[in-house]
């Protein structure tokens, strides 16, 4: 086996393998659980830095086992599936520090953490998944291994919250496997490959075709929660904050939304997509979920489930940005998925600081909220703004070149839409930041925590991650072109995907 | 071949003259040797691609008996030893010296199993209806052992319903002989034509009814959920995981044999049935009390599945399909039955509603009950989940989408049940819970067991292989 | 003439089976299953296999028909 | 309505199933010329017993585990403590049963004798000793049993494991029970022998272990 | 009709009937009677149907003997569960099953 075939599954195994072992952990270990966590982290950092070098100058990394005469469990680690295995990665090594703060002292951290592991292995899985089967086999897995973090607190809320979750994420695989066995009766195999392999059929099998893609649509929008397979979102708020930090922004939501973008290029191609009028209602589906969602959030009082349809919002941002025929609507939508990603797990860090601190689970208990607990406010902010798109946040490139692609593709009406949701973004946003940062505070906190050393407003492991996070946030803003940048990868993956299709990539970013 | 009837025969015999309770050390090595003998089988038939021959006596058929192992014999083979090592090293740990139920555990599996082997290995319709009854009275016993009255009655219902199937399966086999003057399996099979005289016809219907009786297929279930439910937790495990594969390999065996020239008019009617079986088992185990009577009314609806690909058959992927799932479910279910035989021993309660804070309490158990239940849902990695893959295809590959809803839906009913059960047991635990210590080794078993029936599902083309092999 | 007698020997035993299941009471059914196995023994030297017979009517009529009493008794006896 | 379902339905099927027997049936394999020709090879003269002990000797090997299984069944079921409930002692009785049990015996070893070339051998000699042992506990000479002693318990089980031996060493000929035919008389007897006392033991320990009256309380 | 024909016309005669009572007889005992009335039936039609011309066949002969010690293990098995059963609950009736 060449190390070309072993990075993947060292990929895999760091934090499979941590996590097994955490599993027979007993509870009072804290030391070796701890060790355990970060070690595997740092070890997926360290190997994804590796195939990030390697996949830039153009290596190949790939390996493949049969599972069945004609049936492989394949892996390959190409540029898409590292843009969301980087962020996963990082994102993991904040939240697993987050989670070992928030827990502190918390029953039950042995199963915990072991299935957080699962779930990013899961999540790394469905990242370089070379193959529809592979995909749904780590999609599934994902289902499973987020279950018991969804109900972890064990009360009722919980698992009603949990099995919403459940009877939307297994009735969508179930739609998803149909779909993939059909398709894989069809064609023989379901490899991802850049051109899409779809086109292969004739024309007289179109309707099929179609069929099978609105099941592997509905399938993966479950987790992308698209309208109206959203529903379980806002419930599984329920969740601590680390896992409402891996459903919205690490794993679940993105596996969903990556889904979408390995259907919609891998599997169909494109151009087969738009020949089949595949493209325009996936978009009006997005576009659809972005206003509802935001629309949505208007009402919510409780903090956590506002952000939640927000994601809901924003995470459709990546299926319009898909959706979008086009180099530059891609580019959009790919970097979106990290962008939202880092702004809204700086959001639900904050939102459980908040929580946990003072006690505040609403937003109309945030009065004041800014001056006791300045740091995480400024985190905040800049992750609020970032959503609303203000310049120099990360969200506004999205939003500039998600606005270029859609002009391009000549579907003006997604501009409108963009438009549309940005106003509603900061309707829902700005109110809050006025609350914490101008409201005096007339009431004494909901539950407040003392910290042990006054001069700090939290536990520094609660504060670091969101601090950290809140940089990027500004940094993919400013820096955006930079080469190290998410565009940058972004707009590397577009030409990759493009280049078999189409000749031309984008060469310089559209204006803002 | 012969040493996986021969072992068994002898361990049990000696454990029963060793005395009631005696006899664990025996059983644990005479399962080790037969594991390696199963494995040594399916390597030599895996290489060779044929079926093996032993003629018993040296006569050969018609006159003597022969035995045969192909691919299909083999991989139940290793089936069952799988599964019987570990439920033996559970049941070793699980049963306390004095404790009635298990006296006579150990020569009852012995000659279970011994009865299991043989039967895969037969290849004469008269030696599968002693081995039939071999399996089935020891299952019986073990069903009874020490038992209450729940435990007798469960017995006692159990015991008509298999004896009224071997019955219907002899008197088809009188008939068959009656017809061609032989029971060889081989020299029938070429024999029987689809103009057959009526009594063949007669005669397979017999068996085939008396067959489905035995493998508790609806609506002839009735007798499974109180058996498999109120037995000792590692009997339960034996009962689900092998003992109703057997009658359906023979099933199988015959209508891909013998029987297959007057099979295709009536391929629908299992496949109607199995359908039912999926939907009934489940929503029944949806409603279940008790722990253990859940998990049987499981094992109902798993057994469904395998009826759904008769009308595929012969096609690619069908069997494959079957034997998948057939593999599937036995680890997946014996690992079920010792996870809740630990979680009652634990808590001291059998009801679902009881299990809250299991979770915490037992996370081992309770993972592996989780993985177990990924099999039994067909989730992907699990071999399961393989299974329902080759089921589909080959129902796509047929057309058939009616077969494709109900396996789709059986999914989805089963991780109702599965989910009810993990639900419960992640919720707090009541102030007042008591939860017992349990060795170790049971945790372990049962974690295995659940383990290997997820990770064959990262083996599955080896098990594909094997089964093509003699075929 | 002998045809006659099988034929006679066939009534005598669909009759005995028919009476041994309906009969009212339990030890004259098990008393009837008896006659019906002694009748089987019968049938089988009729039917040229004297080895059938013999194990009938030790096996099949002797010993099920002991066990069938004793347990009759012992139903009976507890009987409240 | 349940009685009449089932019974017009056992009616049916009886009536199509005589139809179908009394169909002309396509002339099929007859064995009885095989059992004929290899009699010579068999090792005994008698064709049923021929058939029982060597042609088809492995039914007969996973019979009788079937019969040993069912008295471990039985003890396995859970016997009360029992109360042997004293038979009434009839002394006209008892002495006839006395004289009865020494001629029975010796039938019974007729019978094994005999079967080698007309009909008896195990099963019947075997039934003829258990019929013998229910006598004496019918008259009360001999008590119920309660749980059985090694000795018991080896005796039961001989029988089988001399067969499943002298199977398990004939594998040495190339395969399973495949008796030499110069060995063949000799070993079947052996086998035989080792069979009657077992299966008197099994037969009556059938009757034995259950004609106990648990908890009778008067 | 040959006797071997007529005896297993019996035989299909006896095992009908025996099944119905297995299937129809809710006391244990009868529940009993009527399954070695089943039994017996298979077994005739076993002789019978291969004795068209009456010389004996051993091989279903044996076959039959090998059958009736199994019936007769499977009776007393019965009988040990029923008397047992009986001893616990006073009843000669299987109890309804738990729901």
């Amino acid at each position: 086996m060449t190390a070309n075939e072993w990075l993947p599954l060292a990929v895999l195994a760091s934090s499979l393998l941590p996590g097994l072992i955490i599993f027979v952990l007993p509870e009072g270990w804290i030391g070796l659980r701890t060790t355990l966590n970060l070690v595997g982290a740092i070890a997926k950092l360290v190997l994804v830095g590796v195939l990030l070098a390697g996949v830039a100058a153009g290596t190949e990394y790939g390996v493949r086992l049969a599972v069945l005469p004609g049936l492989d469990l394949a892996f390959k680690a190409d540029a898409l599936g590292l843009l969301f295995i980087t962020l996963s990665a990082v994102l993991w090594l904040f939240t697993t520090l987050y989670a070992i703060g928030y827990l502190e002292g918390a029953p039950h951290r042995s199963r915990f953490f072991g299935f957080f592991s699962l779930c990013v292995t899961a999540t790394m899985g469905i990242a370089m998944a070379a193959n529809l089967f592979t995909f749904f086999v780590f999609y599934e897995l994902l289902t499973l291994s987020t279950f018991p973090l969804v109900v972890h607190r064990g009360t009722d809320k919980a698992m009603k919250g949990g099995t919403i979750y459940l009877a939307y994420t297994l009735a969508g695989g179930t739609a998803l496997l149909t779909g993939i066995v059909w398709l894989h009766h069809l064609l023989g195999h379901t490899e991802f490959a850049h051109t899409g392999i779809a086109a292969a059929l004739g024309p007289e099998q179109a309707i099929q075709l179609k069929t099978i893609f609105l099941l592997l649509i509905a399938g993966v929008g479950v987790k992308a929660a698209l309208v109206p397979l959203h529903g379980w979102l806002p419930q599984a708020m329920v969740a601590p904050a680390p896992v409402s930090a891996l459903l919205h922004a690490v794993a679940v939501v993105k596996a969903g939304a990556f889904g979408i973008v390995r259907i919609v290029y891998e599997i169909y191609g494109v151009e087969f997509a738009q020949a089949l009028d595949l493209l325009t209602p996936l978009a009006i589906l997005a576009a659809i979920t972005i206003v509802w969602g935001s629309f949505r959030a208007l009402f919510q009082d409780d903090l956590k489930k506002r952000l939640a349809y927000s994601t809901v919002s924003q995470v459709s941002y990546i299926a319009l940005g898909v959706a979008l025929f086009g180099p530059i609507g891609t580019i959009g939508g790919l970097v979106h998925l990290v962008h939202q990603g880092i702004m809204k797990i700086t959001l639900f860090f904050c939102a459980g600081n908040y929580a946990e601190t003072l006690g505040i689970h609403k937003v109309s208990e945030m009065d004041g909220a800014g001056r006791r607990m300045p740091l995480t406010t400024i985190a905040f902010t800049i992750a609020a703004l970032g959503m609303i798109g203000v310049p120099a946040t990360a969200g506004a490139v999205s939003k500039a070149w998600l606005s270029a692609g859609a002009a391009a593709a000549g579907m003006g009406w997604a501009v409108w839409v963009l438009w549309t949701s940005s106003l509603l973004n900061a309707a829902y946003f700005l109110p809050i930041l006025w609350r914490v940062w101008f409201r005096p505070r007339l009431l004494a906190w909901p539950d407040e925590h003392i910290p042990a050393r006054p001069w700090h407003e939290t536990a520094w492991l609660l504060l670091l991650p969101p601090l950290i996070t809140a940089t990027f946030t500004l940094a993919f803003g400013l820096f955006a072109d930079s080469p190290a940048s998410p565009l940058a990868w972004a707009k590397l993956i577009a030409e990759r995907e493009y280049r078999a299709q189409r000749s031309d990539a984008p060469a310089s970013p559209p204006h803002e | 071949m012969t040493g996986l009837i021969l072992l068994p025969l002898a361990w049990a015999s000696l454990a029963f003259v060793l005395g009631p309770g005696r006899g664990k050390w025996l059983a644990i090595g005479g399962l080790s040797a037969q594991a390696w003998l199963a494995f040594d089988l399916a390597a030599k038939v895996g290489a060779g691609g044929t079926a093996l021959l032993h003629p018993v006596g040296g006569w050969g058929a018609p006159l003597g008996i022969d035995l045969a192992a192909d691919g299909l014999s083999a991989v139940m083979l290793l089936l069952v030893q799988c599964i019987a090592l570990p439920l033996a090293i559970h049941a070793g740990a699980y049963f306390k010296r004095g404790d009635a139920a298990g006296a006579y555990f150990w020569p009852l599996a012995g000659f279970l199993i011994a009865g299991l082997n043989a039967l895969f290995l037969s290849a004469d319709l008269f030696n599968l209806y002693v081995t039939l009854e071999l399996v089935g009275l020891a299952a019986v016993g073990l069903v009874a052992a020490g038992g209450g009255a729940q435990q007798v009655a469960a017995a006692l219902r159990y015991l008509f319903a298999t004896l009224v199937g071997s019955g219907l399966y002899l008197l088809g086999v009188a008939l068959i002989h009656g017809a061609y003057g032989t029971v060889s399996i081989a020299i029938l099979t070429p024999l029987v034509t689809s103009d057959a005289p009526r009594l063949v016809w007669i005669a397979g219907g017999l068996m085939l009814a008396g067959l489905m009786v035995k493998t508790a297929l609806f609506p002839f279930h009735t007798w499974l959920p109180s058996a498999h439910g109120n037995a000792p937790a590692p009997v339960s495990a034996l009962l689900s995981a092998l003992v109703v594969k057997a009658s359906f390999y023979l099933i199988l065996r015959l209508w891909l044999g013998p029987l297959a020239p007057l099979t295709s008019a009536i391929a629908w009617l299992p496949a109607l049935l199995g359908a039912l079986a999926i939907l009934w088992g489940s929503w029944q185990a949806i409603r279940a009390e008790r722990l253990k009577r859940l998990i049987a009314y499981s094992t109902v609806a798993q057994l469904g599945y395998l009826f759904l690909i008769f009308p595929l058959l012969p096609g690619t992927d069908a069997l494959e399909a079957g034997i998948m799932q057939a593999f599937a479910h036995g680890l997946a279910k014996a690992a079920m039955f010792v996870a809740a035989g630990v979680i009652i021993e634990a808590t001291g309660r059998e009801s679902v509603m009881d299990l809250s804070g299991a979770a915490g309490h037992l996370p081992l158990t309770l993972f592996a009950f989780g993985l177990a239940g990924m099999t039994l849902m067909g989730l992907p990695p699990s071999a399961g989940f393989l299974a329902k893959w080759l089921l589909i295809e080959a129902a796509l590959d047929r057309g058939h989408w009616g077969l494709v809803a109900v396996v789709l839906a059986g999914g989805l009913l089963a991780a109702v049940y599965v989910f009810r059960v993990l639900r419960q047991a992640f919720l707090l635990a009541p102030a007042d819970a008591v939860v017992k210590s349990v060795p170790r080794r049971l945790e372990w078993v049962a974690f295995l067991l659940a383990a290997a029936s997820v990770l064959l599902g990262l083996r599955g083309v080896d098990l594909v292989r094997l089964l093509g092999a003699g075929a | 003439m002998s045809l006659a007698f099988d034929v006679l020997l066939a009534l005598s035993l669909i009759w005995s089976g028919v009476r041994c299941l309906s009969v009212e009471r339990l030890d004259r059914a098990i008393v009837l299953f008896i006659a019906f196995g002694l009748l089987m023994a019968l049938a089988w030297a009729r039917l040229a296999a004297p080895d059938i017979g013999l194990a009938e009517a030790a096996i099949g009529a002797g010993l099920t028909g002991a066990l069938l009493l004793d347990a009759w008794g012992a139903l009976k006896r507890r009987r409240p | 309505m349940r009685r009449l379902l089932v019974g017009s339905g056992a009616a049916v099927f009886a009536v199509l199933l005589i139809g179908a027997l009394l169909e002309p049936l396509p002339g099929g394999i007859d064995l009885r010329i095989a059992v004929a020709s290899h009699m010579a090879a068999s090792g005994v003269e008698h064709p049923v017993t021929a058939v029982l002990l060597n042609f088809r000797g492995y039914d007969t090997l996973l019979e009788i585990a079937v019969l040993l299984l069912a008295v471990i069944v039985i003890l396995a079921g859970g016997l009360d403590p029992a109360v042997d409930r004293p038979r009434a002692a009839n002394p006209i009785l008892q002495s006839l049963a006395r004289l009865a049990t020494p001629p029975m015996i010796v039938v019974a070893v007729y019978l094994l004798w005999a079967g080698a070339f007309r009909p008896g051998g195990a099963f019947q000699a075997g039934a003829v000793l258990a019929a013998a042992a229910v006598l004496l506990h019918l008259t009360g000479l001999l008590p119920s049993w309660q749980r059985p002693a090694l000795s018991l318990r080896w005796g039961m089980t001989a029988g089988f494991l001399i067969f499943l031996a002298v199977a398990t060493g004939l594998l040495a000929q190339g395969a399973l029970l495949r008796y030499p035919p110069a060995q063949a008389g000799l070993l079947i007897l052996l086998v035989e022998a080792g069979l009657t006392v077992s299966l008197g033991l099994i037969l009556a320990g059938l009757f034995l272990f259950l004609s106990r009256d648990p908890g009778d309380e008067e | 009709m040959t006797s071997g024909l007529l005896f297993a016309s019996t035989g299909a005669l006896l095992f009908a009937l025996g099944l119905a009572g297995v299937i129809l007889i809710a006391h244990l005992l009868r529940r009993i009677l009527a399954f070695n009335v089943m039994g017996s039936g298979a077994f005739l039609i076993l002789v019978g149907l291969a004795q068209d011309n009456d010389i004996p066949d051993p091989v279903p002969q044996a076959m039959v003997l090998t059958g009736i010690v199994v019936a007769v293990a499977a009776t007393a098995l019965a009988l040990a569960l029923t008397r047992r059963l009986h001893a616990l609950t006073g009843e000669v009736e299987l109890p309804r099953d738990e729901a």
